[in-house]
């Protein structure tokens, strides 16, 4: 069984920056806020050498100016480990990580169609889950986008 | 249509008798050889995700029951759970016990729904026949114990709805005697038959370094030997008080699925034995507020098709601020692609099914033409206008016998 | 490994009674706590209309028709049998039948109303 | 002239067309029936397949516009005659059928073999892909079933030293109990009968959860009751077959018992189909060829040169 408060010191002692940004509000749930620049250091040390090998999902949040992306990572123990990160909405280019799990292309597809993010190294393929006539620009899961017939 | 070397692309779906629901996959042929396969979702997609936004949780909880049918208990007890937890809620244990009896009863009705379906893909309907007669049963015993046969509505946040009486408990149990001694016949039909172990057997191959590549969950990765079962892993509800082995199999094929999810009835029939002798008395619900202070939660359910993510984020109101399904499907759809590579036409619909898809779990829309109701008819006008077509057109007249039957049906 | 291992089984339900139910024909029964048409019970209604708010898809419509009276619009088509209002009402006023057979030809005979009576029987069961 | 009146008699209505029709729907519904019975349902009425067949009578035809009209419409109608002039051929009751010849049984053989070339074309020019698929693979199926078909009905008329199958007759009737030697020849043929049939497990031509309905699928209304009645007289007429050339006893018999007894064989024949469709599970195309040529073909071998050291033995 892996302990959460030992993954909780694991990540601050390699990531000095993580220090007080690290939340444990149930026993194996561990949340983590990271930025964008750092990324992916920190998931690809959670994936290699903290063997957290399932991808649970990716969420997309809507908060005010910025696109909030959850990576939600299973370790076999149960813990999961949920690492946050944030683009502004202006700019919402985000790196794929189908590199890492081929199986989060969909997950992807779903961030790019709902809330508009723009995932770069995404092999070309069917949208999901809006339909082909869906117009582009629209993103049904942003705060701001109303149903029309609402 | 026609490539120039020899190469069919066939669609199979939207619409196609082997997919129960909407979703297209269109297959790259040359002969009877699979050359590839790509996938459309998206053909169920209801914006459920969308409109819980818009609902308060007590409305929410029946939405997310219906993101789907079979495991409308997965997907209620799994939003509850993280609403409760954000709540801070102590759910009951009585509370707990049902939601597993009733999540366990689920399993039962959903993986022999899967055995038949499996058995029509391969042309064996009497298999099909068989196993939803006695899907009937757990079927009937859902009735009871939750009054209803689907869409059970036990769940509400902060416990259940309904309690299980002394009497109830003890139909529980007998059907469960009558379901084992079934399901011992099936995994012997499955394990002894030759022409479905030929059908089953090397098909839609998942290595184990694949799935876990791929992230494949629940049966479908645990017949390719993978060990993860939300259950065991990260207990919920009731399941740390219950004893129970975690099926998995090495046969790494739509043969080892099979298998997997027989023997993992026997497993929920042990489990709801021993629940139902365990289970405490007391209250089953506790009483939640309206408003759920702001906070996050992730919560994670195996399903009878593998694991099942919620993620809630409240806000301090009475409607949550985003609530995401990823339902077990769409973690495993994407090793479909996989299995299908050089496989033959016929196997393809085994092999879909073989991950037990759930599509609309995956998707959560509708797409109705709100503009075009010029078109819908309704049933009586479509007889009216095909009695109308056959007098004009072939000039037989069955409106004496129209009259019959609707009288009949008055 | 043998074909046809399921022969001894098939040939036995020869001897068996289908397992089909022939509904119509035959009469359906359903289980103690089914969800079925609800009923409502104007003389205990308050007017709260906690039904109302938690109804997940706006089936049911509680109206004032006098002092103390109210009366109930219930859409049938649009209810789902959830009977979460059944729970919410505080006075019981609501309750579900096991009344299932709501299939219907004419839309507006969806729409049902409970007009308040005041001086209605009080209900045996609720 | 009368008796051109009677031949007419005999083709449209008795024994001919008409009661292929009212047999064919016949065991059309006790397979329907015994198949819903095996697996613990209730199954159809007895009109089920009439109702059906009227129903699809008085439906509108839809003929796909790629498709080739005239071949698409032709394909129907080709099944269905080959299908019934194979009939006249075959000794019902008693020992003698309608039409005979030295050679009728390969002529017979060769009309049975028509429906399925017919089926494919329709499939064929009816453009759709799966109705092309499931056209191909019936076609690639018939090579499969029809050697040990042939090899073992020949073996038979081997051991008769006929090609008449009104002459096998007599030749059974007098050596009684000849038959008994044909009977591995027999189960070669009642599969083989099964992947003419398009039954399961060798329903593959029209695997619904893979190809729809094969070449079937473009067919709508009357064209496609043509197709669904040929294949209830196929049944029928292979059945009546399989009963003449393997099961060629009681034929001396009056004509109401000669009746009943040809009944009672092709019953049995289209029971024994029903229950082999209900326990067992589709073949893949290339599971159901291997397995022809890997089993049936070495039994129907084995039973020819049976039936030519028994000849030798027996006929000296």
């Amino acid at each position: 069984m892996k302990k959460v408060e030992a993954l909780r010191d694991e990540l601050v002692k390699n990531f000095s920056f993580l220090d007080g940004k690290i939340g444990i509000p149930r026993p194996r749930r561990v949340f983590v806020e990271v930025g964008q620049d750092k990324f992916e250091e920190v998931f690809v040390w959670a994936k290699d050498k903290q063997d957290f090998s399932h991808l649970c999902t990716i969420t997309g949040l809507d908060e005010n100016d910025r696109l909030i992306l959850i990576y939600h990572l299973a370790h076999d123990s149960g813990v999961l480990l949920n690492i946050r990160t944030s683009v502004p909405k202006s700019d919402p280019r985000i790196k794929s990580i189908i590199k890492y799990f081929p199986g989060a292309e969909i997950y992807e597809r779903e961030l790019e169609d709902l809330f508009g993010a723009k995932v770069e190294g995404l092999p070309e393929g069917n949208r999901y889950p809006l339909t082909d006539e869906w117009p582009k620009d629209e993103h049904p899961l942003l705060k701001d986008w109303k149903p029309k017939s609402a | 249509m026609h490539d120039p070397k020899n190469k069919f692309r066939i669609p199979m779906g939207p619409q196609h008798p082997a997919l129960k629901e909407p979703e297209g996959f269109s297959v790259a042929l040359k002969g009877e050889k699979i050359l590839g396969v790509e996938i459309r979702l998206g053909y169920n997609h209801r914006g459920i995700e969308k409109a819980c936004e818009q609902r308060s949780y007590v409305q929410d909880v029946y939405l997310i029951e219906r993101i789907c049918g079979i495991c409308s208990h997965t997907h209620s007890t799994c939003f509850v759970q993280a609403v409760e937890e954000i709540a801070g809620l102590i759910v009951p244990e009585r509370a707990q016990y049902i939601r597993t009896i009733i999540g366990e009863l689920e399993r039962i009705h959903s993986h022999l729904l899967w055995l038949g379906v499996a058995g029509h893909e391969i042309g064996f309907d009497t298999l099909l026949m068989y196993s939803w007669r006695d899907r009937e049963i757990v079927m009937d015993i859902l009735a009871q114990v939750t009054g209803n046969r689907v869409n059970y509505g036990m769940n509400t946040i902060g416990g259940v709805r309904r309690d299980i009486s002394k009497d109830q408990a003890a139909d529980v149990l007998k059907a469960m005697d009558l379901l084992e001694e079934r399901t011992k016949y099936y995994i012997e039909i499955a394990t002894q038959e030759t022409t479905i172990i030929k059908r089953l057997k090397g098909v839609g191959v998942l290595s184990h370094e694949d799935a876990l590549r791929l992230d494949a969950v629940g049966p479908t990765g645990r017949a390719s030997g993978v060990r993860r079962d939300v259950r065991a892993d990260d207990p919920y509800a009731a399941y740390g008080k219950l004893n129970f082995d975690v099926i998995t199999s090495n046969h790494n094929d739509v043969y080892g699925r099979t298998l997997v999810r027989v023997k993992e009835l026997m497993e929920s029939y042990k489990m709801i034995r021993q629940a139902l002798k365990d289970i405490p008395d007391g209250p089953i619900t506790v009483k939640a507020p309206r408003n759920i202070p702001a906070g996050e939660a992730l919560s994670r359910y195996e399903a009878p098709r593998g694991e099942d993510v919620h993620y809630v984020l409240a806000n301090g109101t009475d409607k949550p601020e985003r609530v995401k399904v990823r339902a077990p499907t769409l973690a495993n759809v994407q090793a479909v692609k996989h299995m299908l590579r050089d496989r033959f036409l016929a196997d393809m619909p085994i092999v879909i099914a073989a991950i037990d898809p759930c599509f609309s779990c995956t998707d959560r829309m509708v797409s109705l033409n709100e503009e075009d109701h010029s078109h819908l008819l309704r049933w009586d006008e479509l007889r009216a206008y095909s009695i109308k077509w056959h007098r004009d057109n072939m000039s037989i007249d069955f409106s004496g016998l129209n009259k019959k039957l609707m009288d009949r049906i008055k | 490994m043998k074909p046809g291992r399921m022969l001894r089984e098939v040939l036995m339900s020869l001897g068996k009674k289908p397992a089909t139910n022939l509904y119509p024909a035959e009469e359906l029964k359903m289980p103690d706590k089914f969800r079925g048409k609800l009923k409502f019970y104007s003389e205990k209604c308050i007017g709260c209309k906690l039904c109302m708010k938690d109804c997940p898809t706006n089936a049911i419509e509680i109206v004032k028709v006098a002092d103390k009276v109210f009366e109930a619009h219930i859409d049938l088509s649009r209810c789902i049998y959830c009977a979460q209002c059944v729970d919410s009402c505080p006075k019981k006023a609501l309750e579900a039948t096991r009344d299932v057979e709501l299939a219907q030809l004419d839309g507006s005979k969806l729409k049902i109303i409970f007009h308040g009576e005041p001086n209605q029987d009080p209900p045996q069961s609720a | 002239m009368t008796s051109v009146l009677r031949q007419l008699f005999s083709i449209l209505i008795f024994p001919g067309f008409l009661f292929l029709v009212v047999t064919g729907l016949g065991a059309e519904f006790i397979d329907r029936k015994l198949y819903a019975r095996l697996q613990n349902r209730v199954g159809p009425p007895w009109f089920q397949p009439l109702a059906d067949l009227i129903k699809l009578l008085g439906k509108e035809e839809l003929i796909p516009c790629e498709a080739n009209p005239r071949m698409f419409g032709i394909a129907p109608i080709m099944a269905l005659s080959a299908a019934v002039t194979s009939f006249f051929y075959i000794p019902l009751w008693g020992n003698s059928a309608l039409y005979s010849f030295n050679g009728d049984i390969l002529v017979v053989l060769y009309l049975l073999t028509l429906p399925t070339l017919a089926f494919f074309i329709g499939g064929w020019y009816s453009t759709s892909l799966y109705a092309r698929i499931g056209s191909v693979r019936s076609v690639t199926q018939l090579f499969a079933y029809e050697v040990p078909l042939f090899m073992g009905i020949l073996s038979s008329a081997l051991l008769a030293d006929t090609w008449s199958l009104a002459e096998m007759a007599v030749f059974y009737t007098k050596h009684p109990w000849f038959w008994v030697f044909n009977l591995a020849g027999f189960g070669v043929s009642i599969i083989a009968l099964l992947g003419k049939l398009e039954k399961a497990p060798f329903d593959i031509p029209e695997a619904e959860t893979e190809v729809v309905a094969g070449g079937f699928t473009e067919y709508s209304g009357r064209l496609f009751a043509i197709l669904r009645l040929t294949i209830d007289i196929e049944m029928i007429v292979g059945a009546s077959l399989l009963a003449a050339v393997f099961l060629p006893f009681g034929l001396g018999l009056d004509p109401v018992a000669g009746f009943g007894l040809y009944s009672l064989k092709v019953l049995s024949i289209v029971c024994l189909l029903a229950l082999l469709r209900t326990i067992l599970a589709r073949m893949r195309i290339d599971q159901m060829i291997s397995f022809c040529w890997r089993y049936l073909v070495p039994i129907a071998l084995m039973q020819l040169l049976a039936n030519l050291i028994i000849k030798g033995l027996l006929m000296r």
